[in-house]
């Protein structure tokens, strides 16, 4: 009962913060400029954010094969989802997308080194 | 795309994982959600992850058209050849339960050939479309 | 718990329809792919919280399914971004000989 | 064929928890599976060290430690700045990539795109392409903190 309890209360506390991170990641999409900045607020949904709703899930489930699936699950986003990421950004580089937002010096010295 | 580093490194790790996970949804089809039609389709996508990394010409190495037209219709020939055994036993057309001793049983060979038969054509089917469409749009 | 459970979803559904909006706005093909992406993950995430509201655990291999779908998907639609753009310089080519 | 064995091990290992059922029908149909896939990979070509790094060992499970450290303070670092608490100023640096295997290299853009706050972009002549959200994130890995974790792969075995 009284583990019960505490197992309640952890799965409530990392899936709300999970949730939150989520919807900031949500907002990014939004607030962050261009493409390329684009990119950090899906890794902030790719990678604690779903940690923490995964995990909260698996204090409900205890030590059983869903927890051992629910891992799984969290692996496969945790190997896919940087791979995914590179090369939708490689392939925008590729096609020639510029960062914007650059500071002033920066963007000179990347097109001093570009050509 | 097979210079694409990152890309080909991931892609061999995961397509054995990918193969694994379509067969275990065909033979996992009576405990959770699945069977021999998604089974096919998850297969024929992990070929498809292998195609777009390494290039037509190996994948049509490591699986030739002759090898896929003959599952596709070795597939159906199971499917077919199940009811046709029901049949001969003296029981309707795909009525499982005379393929064993006991109806339980019988069912659980049936349905177990069955599904294989499905998902051999639909993953051989899918990939025949596959390859006609990518050949016919590549660019020279 | 499952109070808790379907805030979550909603919330998660939330994220899904800002990922939306950007795919629909997005000013380039890159924008609308990444926001797919980011889609698709929650997708994940939704199936997982869903298979514990119903009490059915084994809606999780769809989960585990979509994970992995979900990077097919992405290697397939720049797959076909890069075709596009190799069919296009060919046009303008032969449009310029 | 070390590398076939650890695959199949793997392979067997997943199969028995993703199943849950341990009939000797199921158990039978796992190892024709696992045979299978073994069989479909030796013919794509795809067993070999850079998809199995079976030789990382010991260095992978202190790697993986301290990245995910580095991955939980920069995810609070970016939803800072994502809320405006605090500036928002995008970067791009070049970083040299003098890791010996190509698999070192894999590893260390997947860290570096893992971590929220910068991503990879591009791999060219030895140079790593890498956007930041902030300063401090492009001062930190030009500084090499994230290079001096990678595990060391294997030379020469793969060109």
């Amino acid at each position: 009962m009284n583990l019960d309890l505490i197992a309640d209360i952890t799965t409530a506390i990392l899936v709300s913060f999970g949730c939150f991170l989520g919807i900031i990641g949500g907002l990014g999409m939004h607030r962050l400029g261009d493409f390329y900045s684009r990119l950090h607020a899906v890794g902030i949904t790719d990678t604690l954010c779903s940690f923490l709703i995964l995990s909260g899930l698996a204090f409900q489930a205890g030590l059983t094969l869903v927890t051992v699936k629910l891992i799984l699950v969290f692996l496969f986003l945790f190997f896919t989802s940087p791979t995914a990421s590179f090369s939708l950004a490689n392939n925008a580089w590729n096609w020639g997308l510029k960062p914007e937002n650059l500071p002033v010096e920066l963007a000179e010295s990347y097109e001093g080194d570009d050509s | 795309m097979a210079d694409n580093l990152i890309l080909r490194v991931m892609s061999k790790a995961l397509i054995p994982v990918i193969i694994l996970f379509a067969l275990y949804v065909q033979f996992h089809g009576d405990y959770s959600p699945g069977g021999g039609f998604q089974a096919g389709v998850i297969f024929s996508s992990a070929i498809l992850l292998y195609v777009m990394v390494f290039g037509l010409d190996a994948a049509a190495k490591v699986l030739p058209d002759k090898a896929l037209i003959f599952t596709a219709s070795f597939g159906v020939l199971l499917y077919a050849g199940t009811g046709v055994v029901s049949l001969f036993l003296g029981g309707q057309y795909l009525n499982y339960s005379l393929l064993a001793n006991t109806a339980m049983a019988g069912q659980h060979i049936g349905i177990i050939v069955i599904e294989l038969g499905v998902g051999l054509t639909v993953a051989s089917v899918m990939l025949l479309i596959f390859f006609t469409f990518a050949r016919r749009t590549r660019v020279e | 718990m499952n109070i808790l459970l379907t805030g979550a979803a909603i919330a998660i559904m939330f994220t899904m329809l800002l990922a939306l909006i950007r795919a629909l706005m997005g000013p380039t093909v890159f924008d609308r792919v990444l926001a797919v992406n980011m889609f698709g993950t929650k997708a994940v995430l939704l199936v997982a919280v869903f298979a514990f509201i119903s009490g059915r655990p084994d809606v999780l291999d769809i989960a585990l399914l979509y994970s992995l779908l979900n990077f097919v998907g992405v290697v397939a639609a720049l797959r076909l971004v890069q075709r596009g753009k190799e069919y296009a310089q060919k046009k303008l080519e032969e449009d310029a000989q | 064929m070390k590398l076939t064995a650890s695959l199949s091990l793997f392979l067997s290992a997943l199969w028995l928890l993703l199943s849950g059922h341990y009939d000797i029908l199921l158990i039978s149909m796992g190892v024709a599976s696992v045979l299978f896939t073994i069989y479909m990979s030796h013919r794509m070509k795809i067993i070999d060290d850079e998809g199995h790094p079976i030789h990382l060992k010991g260095q992978f499970f202190k790697f993986w430690f301290i990245l995910s450290g580095k991955i939980f303070t920069s995810n609070i670092d970016v939803a800072l700045r994502i809320l405006g608490v605090k500036p928002i100023q995008p970067q791009l640096i070049k970083l040299k990539l003098d890791q010996d295997s190509d698999l070192s290299k894999v590893i260390y853009a997947n860290a570096i795109t893992l971590t929220p706050g910068s991503a990879s972009l591009h791999i060219e002549d030895g140079y790593l392409f890498v956007h930041t959200i902030s300063r401090e994130g492009a001062e930190e890995l030009l500084n090499g903190d994230m290079a001096k974790l990678i595990p060391k792969g294997i030379t020469g075995e793969n060109q």
